[in-house]
């Protein structure tokens, strides 16, 4: 049977047990519901649990198991000149053994009987069949083969059987277990309060596989440069580092994080004033339609791939501020130079800020809209304007929630490339004006791991301690983000 | 009734006191101004969008139509089959020389010396090189073909088809461009006689990714966009609502969760290629799962999006009313139940609006895609996907960075496709959250 | 893992729009075979995937700008990818160009020296660069602002143009000899002869040509660095700069005369030529004049082919399997 | 049940309320809420320094009047209010008519306690800060004092000042909106239910403050409590499903109301 | 004042209470907000089917005794109870014992209105919904129905139990929320200050429900009006400060208290 049948009958065989745990529970209650502990729901999907649930984790184990198991032992098949082979050779024979024997398995005994011993035959039937093989398939293959197909229907024979005892046994265990008092609902929301809490613990999981991911490299990188000069270096100035060999130049980190922090803080400026006023005015004055039509249209911002912002600024946004600032120099003093450059701090900060309208004014108009009715009234009943209702009351009373959306929307600042490379360039230097370009830490991520460098020099690790240094410090903002929002909150409950 | 509570004569109006200053003038003022901020910021807003959008749009609409040729194909046996074996070796038909049916296709349509062989030239590369694979699957599919002439309607060349759309300047000396004079001709004597027609371009929606820029079409980014967000959709919707509500409902409030939610923040602030280092490392080196797969892409994307859409759902869980926990609470409901019954759908147009940020901001991810091998020419349509595919940001990207002219609107195309897919995308949850919202 | 049949190639996007060529046509040819996966991200990433290891989970062939150099063959080895084999596809030109409402623009290695470099001579001795002009480099180029989009650090092309511009020029200003009187280190004297001006008259592009083209287009006195094959693409808005008198062309280029150029590579692993269902064949297909041959599709998109001698070591080299 | 106590009886009789002027007059006002009519044609006048009880039975449209005398309704959507309502005169519904100087002269005390999330100084300075009544810190000081005090609330509270006013129990909290409508000292004050969540003792201290308020202020009150209506007002208004039934001084309602619908409500007959 | 009704003195005469059996058992309750002590050893037992009063000053820990009846104060953080609570002689907070039964045993009605902002009938509907309280949807209809009815309610709303309940009235949001307490029939019923929102008809029509429901149901009721403890109860329990000042039959208590500080309450000398 096919892993989507058997799937298929767990779920009959648990919609079985549902039904029949909740007549029993049903019958038992004889009418009189408070003679159940539960509803009788409760003890279907208590049965329904133990008829799918044991049985679903071994069918995972199985399926993740066995093709290991079954591998071994065909290799342990193979002839003693393969074996004395390189293990990755045997990899390739035996993917090759897999390749045969899945085209095995659609031919006809007939077809299987007429090409059984003759490999270029066998190559040419299968590539019909539409299963090419990269060569012709030697002898031992053929029989290995023969021999993987078998353990496999074995595997699968047993496998089934094991899961379908596995959930009927264990239907029948938790039928046995219903009685009138006995705590169905509590049982079936703590697997559901288990299942929540396996959700949350992605998060984690999550942050220990970037960190791993990130490590091991990044430690290879401070073996080489050291760490003294990556974080107080002022330079950045990695060098070229292709077929030429081990030179490398200066891994300085300051001029990237003071870039990061630049752009994203003009970002911001242009980001929160914008969605917060748009998110107030949505939340607060426009009537149902205006806002059905310009809340879905901000979140169209948001949407956009941030490549096409990128091209945005490039072609459209920046030589329009050179060009405009030009225009004003000439104005004042006569001499139409541009003060501003076409890639700037500010090129990149305004059109970032415009991809981050919608973040700010989604999530504050949700927060603002969910202050209670009761505080608006109390403000307007003594005689506040609606502003004043609206900047004394409603927002200091959204305040952590608002800060929360505030600190996604710094955070996708900062994580955010494509716009800053094409609007802001890939310069790395360490300067006041916005007019001039900057760079971020996470373009040099991306240019590093993506160019043409040698992968084991310093040049495309530093693209890992740059990745996790940005993790860290982003933490620690975090943290001190999450102390603030504790302040105000106890300030305001 | 209200006759009792007529003014009785002798009764009087009391008289004004005398007015407080309260400043109103001046609040009325900062009234005005607070509003006109809020016009202000959508207006800002919603004008940027447009000049992006007419900006995309004016590049790229032209996308949408195709230049083809329709030239009498005459499928002579001579050159297909000369042998006469396609009964015995089928494969006689799919190595068969088709460019040659269209070259005399072609020559005869345009009147030209076909001796002269420059001109030959020029005149098939009018026609795209997908043409004569056009023709092959025709015959292959029906071998009854050969001996006949039949009108096919084949692709013009990628270059033709911009000169028809007027996209080359003509002005230009005739060796910096990519279409010649006598070219150019020839496609006023087609257009002329018919035979050169602008068609709406379905190959853009079905064909894969392509090295000609007229056969290329956004087929495999669709399905792997499409592949990706249900991925996406299905995974990071129920594991964030989850994982939020155990940490805003279940978790002890301790040094712990403290903990989590930093880390949450935290994650959000990763950026994007991070996570395809992870999806690399995890998903394709440790577990095993194939490369350039959309499986891998919506595994690292999802992890990409949890944190938004966790964020936002705490949000919103935390904005219900503590009075309604108490109600169901009260009537006897266990905190599960209240949390299912009450607080997620009150909370509902707030997680909407996470996963709708979440999902456009996945949707719009090209950098984490890079290292797990998504970023890559994709010929094939995914049939599952576990099979190679790209995405369609993925597609804007490496169409922007083609070299050849008739990829620039063909990328501007991909990107009003991408906005198109994301607006019907954003559509049914926007239409989700109407119906849950409402103040209390 | 799953037995797989199609071909997963990675790396230089400088090879991409070759071997999404190739890859294509061998689709459409074999018809047995799915047409391979071609992935960019770079000329690093690319090998970095193909030195993993071997078997159906790693990719099989690395594009690459560049040669593989000796660290990463090591780090191969290290991770069981002994059997390699180079093939060389053919040349990258590399050309400077203006927009095309530009009067027609001529260099020497010497003025793109001057004009970019971090450091030059001014009266024998060695300053930051004051030049703002192009006439003031030399008389005969125009009076227009030294603007000029260089690729940046990542990309393999910045070491040609370090190599065969900067340098060659520093040497033919002789500020070479100056700069020998201050250093003696071989090395850093070349490091000091390529370093780029940071003021903001040279721009380092990490992006691909298109990303050039679009500066170019905000900035038309501005001079970007490209590939022959995007030039010629885009020839009706570019104008191509001449250097050393040779105007870049596919003939100039092959017979050496125009001096900015390097070779691309693809790596195959021998390992999987037995494993995975047509690699061998696409390598065939690739190397054949169908292919990388000067009346080929490569050549129409702009790769400067091999002369026939090296074509045909080429395919001789694969044909005997010939590894690293 | 003996619906009057000896003193409010006393207090109705020492006054003879057909000599005092209207503050405010409502002439046919209506209100609508979407499609629904929630009152009609109501005439109603409110006398100036005079305590007003609006009674009936709950949903028969009490609070809906209230709010509409100071266009609190305006800001309910689908609300609309026809007829013409005036203060000294002044109808404010006049489109030239300020809304929130209106309020600031109305104010206002509503039925769920609805404290800002805030200290609960800030909640009761919040009033004159906005209109800007306070010339100095010490003023504000003292105004937040003064209304505290008021509210019967300043022993309770004055260590605490700059806690959270949501911390307070339910009627601490109802004292403390009562408080934060006095600092702003309107000419009007209504209260929808201001005492419903309050004990006795509290609600005594409010009763009395209203008492003392009524030198200066004018006050419509809405209660659901006939004792207090008697007890605290001068002149009650009864209203049914959205209809005004009867106004009339309140010893007169009380004792001899004219409409037989007023005598069974307060017998308790219908509702 | 006169605090006693006719009515209150026939009910409470017509009862001994000593010998009816204690449905609650409260055993040197305490309950601590963090550091905040707000209950001091309270020793406090509820009759069955007997409607207990809790009276008191504001803030002296009524609301608090009542809601750690039903743990609802488990849900407030850094909440703690100390002492021991029987139902029927079994601890309720026991680890054994599971909260959500006792809550359904255990019913609430909170003091301000606090209605699902759902329709009507899903608000009624919702308690027998989750225990299973009803066969059929013709059932639950008639549930919803008799709910409403007792609550004095469906005369009002039966056009429209499809409408949101967030709609109606403060009194009708209040009486709804009766009605969805009643709705899972508990055998014991906490109401805090329940008629707080309520108009005097309406008030008595719950009295009256309350009267009803005491035939099978214990109840203990907040009040903040002392004739509505006369009027409902049979015991009444006196809070001050955190400290159970007295508790007695509601007839002895408003006639002849034990305690001096009852007496001085009840004659509003304190509060
Ligand atoms: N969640 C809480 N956290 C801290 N203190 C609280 C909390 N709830 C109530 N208190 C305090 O506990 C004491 C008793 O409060 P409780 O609500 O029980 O009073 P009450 O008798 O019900 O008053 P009222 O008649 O005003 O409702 C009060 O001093 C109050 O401030
Ligand atoms: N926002 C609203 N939308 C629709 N109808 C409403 C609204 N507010 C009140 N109503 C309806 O208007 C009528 C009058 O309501 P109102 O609140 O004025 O009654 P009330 O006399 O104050 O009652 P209570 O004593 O219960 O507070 C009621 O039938 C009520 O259902
Ligand atoms: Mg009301
Ligand atoms: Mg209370
Ligand atoms: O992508 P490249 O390695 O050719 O720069």
């Amino acid at each position: 049977m096919s892993t989507s049948v058997i799937l298929l009958c767990l779920v009959v065989i648990g919609a079985v047990a549902y039904l029949v745990a909740r007549g029993r529970a049903a019958a038992l209650a004889g009418g009189r519901s408070s003679a159940l502990h539960s509803r009788p729901a409760y003890y279907g999907a208590y049965a329904a649990i133990w008829a799918v649930l044991p049985a679903l984790i071994v069918l995972c184990v199985w399926l993740s198991v066995s093709p290991g198991i079954i591998q071994s032992s065909v290799r342990g098949t193979f002839p003693a000149d393969v074996k004395a082979e390189a293990a990755v050779e045997q990899d390739l024979s035996y993917s090759m053994v897999a390749t045969v024997a899945r085209g095995l398995t659609m031919l006809t005994s007939d077809e299987a009987a007429a090409v059984a011993n003759d490999p270029a035959a066998l190559q040419a039937k299968l590539s019909e069949k539409g299963v090419p093989l990269a060569g012709q398939p030697q002898p031992y293959m053929v029989e290995a083969a023969k021999k993987l197909n078998a353990m496999s229907l074995t595997s699968r024979l047993a496998m089934t059987a094991v899961v379908f005892v596995l959930a009927v046994a264990g239907a029948f265990y938790a039928l046995r277990a219903i009685a009138p008092r006995f705590r169905a609902r509590n049982r079936v929301e703590r697997v559901m309060l288990w299942g929540l809490l396996l959700a949350s613990s992605i998060a984690i999981l999550t942050t220990v596989g970037i960190v791993l991911s990130m490590l091991s490299e990044a430690t290879r990188f401070f073996a080489v440069v050291p760490a003294g000069d990556f974080f107080f270096g002022t330079v950045w100035d990695p060098r070229f580092a292709g077929a030429g060999g081990s030179s490398f130049g200066q891994f300085g980190l300051i001029p990237l994080l003071l870039g990061t922090l630049y752009i994203g803080l003009v970002a911001m400026l242009v980001a929160v004033p914008v969605g917060l006023f748009a998110a107030i005015y949505m939340a607060e004055y426009a009537s149902p339609k205006v806002r059905g039509i310009s809340k879905p249209l901000l979140e169209v911002l948001a949407g956009i791939p941030t490549i096409v912002y990128g091209f945005f600024a490039l072609v459209t946004v920046g030589p329009f501020l050179r060009d405009f600032s030009a225009q004003i120099s000439g104005l004042l003093s006569g001499s139409y130079t541009n003060f501003i450059q076409a890639q700037s701090v500010l090129t990149a900060g305004i059109v970032m800020g415009i991809m981050l309208i919608p973040y700010v004014s989604s999530l504050s108009d949700d927060i603002i809209t969910a202050v209670p009715r009761a505080l608006r009234d109390g403000s307007l009943g003594l005689g506040a304007t609606r502003s004043e209702t609206i900047k004394k009351v409603v927002l200091p009373a959204a305040l952590p929630g608002i800060v929360g959306a505030l600190l996604m929307t710094a955070s996708r600042a900062i994580g955010e490339t494509m716009i800053v490379v094409l609007a802001a360039g890939v310069a790395a230097r360490i300067q006041i004006n916005p007019f001039e370009p900057m760079t971020t830490v996470t373009v040099k991520i991306v240019n590093q791991l993506t160019g043409d460098l040698e992968f084991t020099s310093p040049q495309t690790l530093v693209a890992f301690a740059l990745g996790i240094t940005l993790f860290c410090i982003t933490l620690c903002l975090n943290i001190y983000a999450l102390y603030i929002v504790r302040k105000y909150r106890e300030q305001y409950e | 009734m209200t006759d009792i509570v007529s003014p009785t004569a002798g009764v009087t109006v009391s008289k004004a006191p005398a007015r407080r200053d309260i400043g109103i003038k001046r609040r009325y003022a900062a009234e005005r101004r607070f509003q006109a901020y809020g016009i202000a910021a959508i207006t800002f807003g919603l004008v940027f969008l447009f000049i992006l959008l007419w900006t995309v749009i004016g590049k790229g609409y032209t996308a949408f139509q195709q230049t083809a040729i329709t030239l009498p194909i005459e499928f002579t046996e001579k050159t297909i089959d000369p042998n006469n074996k396609r009964a015995s070796d089928p494969s006689v038909l799919v190595a068969a020389n088709y460019p040659v049916l269209l070259r005399d296709a072609i020559v005869k349509q345009l009147n030209i010396n076909a001796s002269s062989k420059p001109d030959v030239r020029d005149a098939t590369a009018m026609l795209s090189k997908s043409a004569p694979i056009q023709l092959r699957d025709m015959v292959v599919a029906d071998p009854s073909l050969i001996g006949k002439t039949v009108n096919v309607s084949v692709l013009a060349d990628a270059n033709i088809d911009s000169a028809n759309k007027g996209q080359i300047d003509l002005s230009v000396d005739e060796k910096n461009r990519k279409v010649n004079d006598k070219q150019v001709n020839w496609m006023n004597q087609l257009k002329a006689s018919g035979a050169l027609t602008k068609e709406f371009n379905t190959g853009l929606f079905v064909n894969g990714n392509s090295s000609r820029p007229e056969a290329a079409g956004l087929g495999v980014a669709l399905i792997g966009s499409l592949y990706l967000m249900l991925i996406v959709l299905a995974l990071s919707l129920p594991i964030g609502v989850a994982a939020s509500i155990y940490l805003e409902e279940f978790a002890p409030k301790n040094k712990l969760t403290d903990l989590i939610e930093v880390n949450i923040n935290n994650l959000a602030a990763v950026p994007s290629i991070v996570y395809g280092l992870l999806g690399l490392s995890v998903f394709i080196n440790f577990i095993g799962l194939p490369r350039s797969a959309s499986l891998v892409g919506g595994l690292v994307l999802t992890l990409m999006t949890l944190p938004t859409i966790i964020i936002a759902t705490r949000a919103a869980l935390r904005a219900v009313p503590p009075s309604i926990r108490a109600a169901a609470l009260g009537l006897g409901a266990s905190k599960m139940q209240m949390v299912f019954h009450h607080v997620l759908p009150l909370a509902m147009p707030g997680i909407l609006t996470g996963t709708i940020i979440g999902l456009a901001h996945a949707l719009g991810e090209t950098a984490p895609l890079l290292l797990i091998g998504m970023v890559a020419f994709v010929a094939n349509a995914p049939a599952t996907p576990l099979e190679p595919s790209t995405a369609l940001p993925v597609q804007v990207y490496m169409w922007a960075n083609e070299a050849e002219r008739a990829f620039v609107e063909r990328t501007s195309g991909a990107i009003i496709v991408l906005l198109l897919f994301l607006i019907v995308m954003n559509m049914g949850a926007i239409l989700l959250r109407r119906r849950f919202e409402r103040r209390w | 893992a799953v037995a797989r049949d199609q071909i997963q190639i990675a790396g230089s996007s400088t090879v991409l729009p070759y071997a999404k060529i190739v890859a294509e046509s061998f689709g459409e040819t074999f018809t047995n075979f799915k047409t391979p996966v071609v992935e960019s991200g770079g000329t690093g990433a690319g090998l970095k995937e193909f030195c993993k290891g071997v078997g159906e989970d790693t990719i099989d062939i690395a594009n690459a700008s560049r040669s593989i150099n000796k660290n990463e063959l090591e780090a191969c080895k290290a991770a069981g990818v002994t059997d390699i084999q180079e093939v060389k596809i053919g040349y990258d030109g590399i050309v400077f160009a203006t927009d095309s409402s530009n009067p027609d623009v001529a260099y020497v290695p010497a003025d793109i020296y001057k004009a970019l470099a971090a450091q030059v001579v001014v009266d024998g001795k060695l300053v930051a660069n004051p030049y703002k002009k192009w006439s003031e480099v030399n008389p005969k180029l125009p009076a227009v602002d030294i603007a000029a989009y260089i690729p940046g650090e990542k990309h393999g092309t910045r070491e040609v143009f370090e190599q065969n511009v900067l340098a060659a020029g520093c040497k033919a200003s002789g500020a070479l000899d100056v700069i020998a009187k201050e250093i003696s280190d071989k090395a850093a004297q070349t490091k000091a002869c390529v370093a780029v001006r940071k003021d903001g008259a040279a721009v380092d592009i990490d992006g691909d040509y298109p990303e050039t083209l679009a500066r170019i287009a905000a900035n038309k006195t501005g001079v970007g660095v490209f590939g022959l094959s995007f030039y010629e693409n885009n020839a009706d808005k570019l104008k191509v700069a001449s250097v050393n008198g040779i105007v870049p062309s596919t003939e100039t280029i092959a017979n050496g005369t125009y001096p900015v150029s390097r070779p691309l590579f693809f790596y195959v692993k021998k390992a999987h030529l037995g494993a995975v269902p047509g690699l061998k064949e696409y390598v065939n297909f690739f190397v054949s004049d169908q292919m990388i041959g000067p009346d080929g599709p490569l050549a129409e998109y702009g790769l400067v082919a091999a002369p026939d001698a090296e074509r045909d070591a080429i395919r001789k080299d694969v044909e005997a399997g010939k590894s690293m | 049940m003996n619906m009057l106590t000896e003193a409010a009886v006393e207090k109705a009789l020492d006054q003879k309320m057909s000599n005092v002027p209207y503050k405010m007059i409502g002439q046919d006002v209506s209100v609508y809420y979407g499609e629904k009519r929630a009152l009609f044609d109501v005439n109603l006048n409110i006398r100036e320094n005079t305590v007003t009880a609006l009674i009936g039975p709950s949903g028969c449209g009490k609070s809906t009047f209230l709010r509409s005398l100071n266009r609190m309704n305006d800001t309910i959507e689908g609300c609309r209010v026809a007829g013409k309502i005036t203060l000294d005169g002044d109808d404010i519904y006049d489109p030239d008519i300020d809304v929130v100087e209106l309020r600031a002269r109305v104010g206002m005390v509503f039925q769920k306690p609805n404290p800002f999330p805030k200290s609960i100084y800030e909640n009761v300075s919040y009033g004159p800060r906005i209109h800007g009544l306070a010339k100095s810190k010490a003023d504000l000081d003292q105004i937040v004092e003064s209304s505290l005090q008021r509210a019967g609330l300043w022993n309770e509270v004055k260590d605490r000042v700059h806690e959270s006013g949501t911390g307070l129990s339910g009627g601490q909290q109802q004292r403390l909106c009562i408080a934060r409508a006095v600092a702003v000292s309107p000419e009007v004050i209504l209260m929808d239910e201001p005492c419903s969540a309050l004990d006795p003792i509290a609600t005594a201290k409010v009763e009395e403050l209203i008492h003392e308020l009524r030198e200066n202020y004018t006050i419509v009150i809405v209660t659901h409590s006939m004792q207090q209506a008697a007890r605290v007002s001068q002149r009650t208004a009864m209203f049914h499903l959205g209809n005004l039934v009867e106004e009339n001084d309140t010893d007169k309602m009380f004792t001899n109301p004219d409409d037989p619908r007023t005598q069974d409500y307060i017998m308790g007959r219908f509702g």
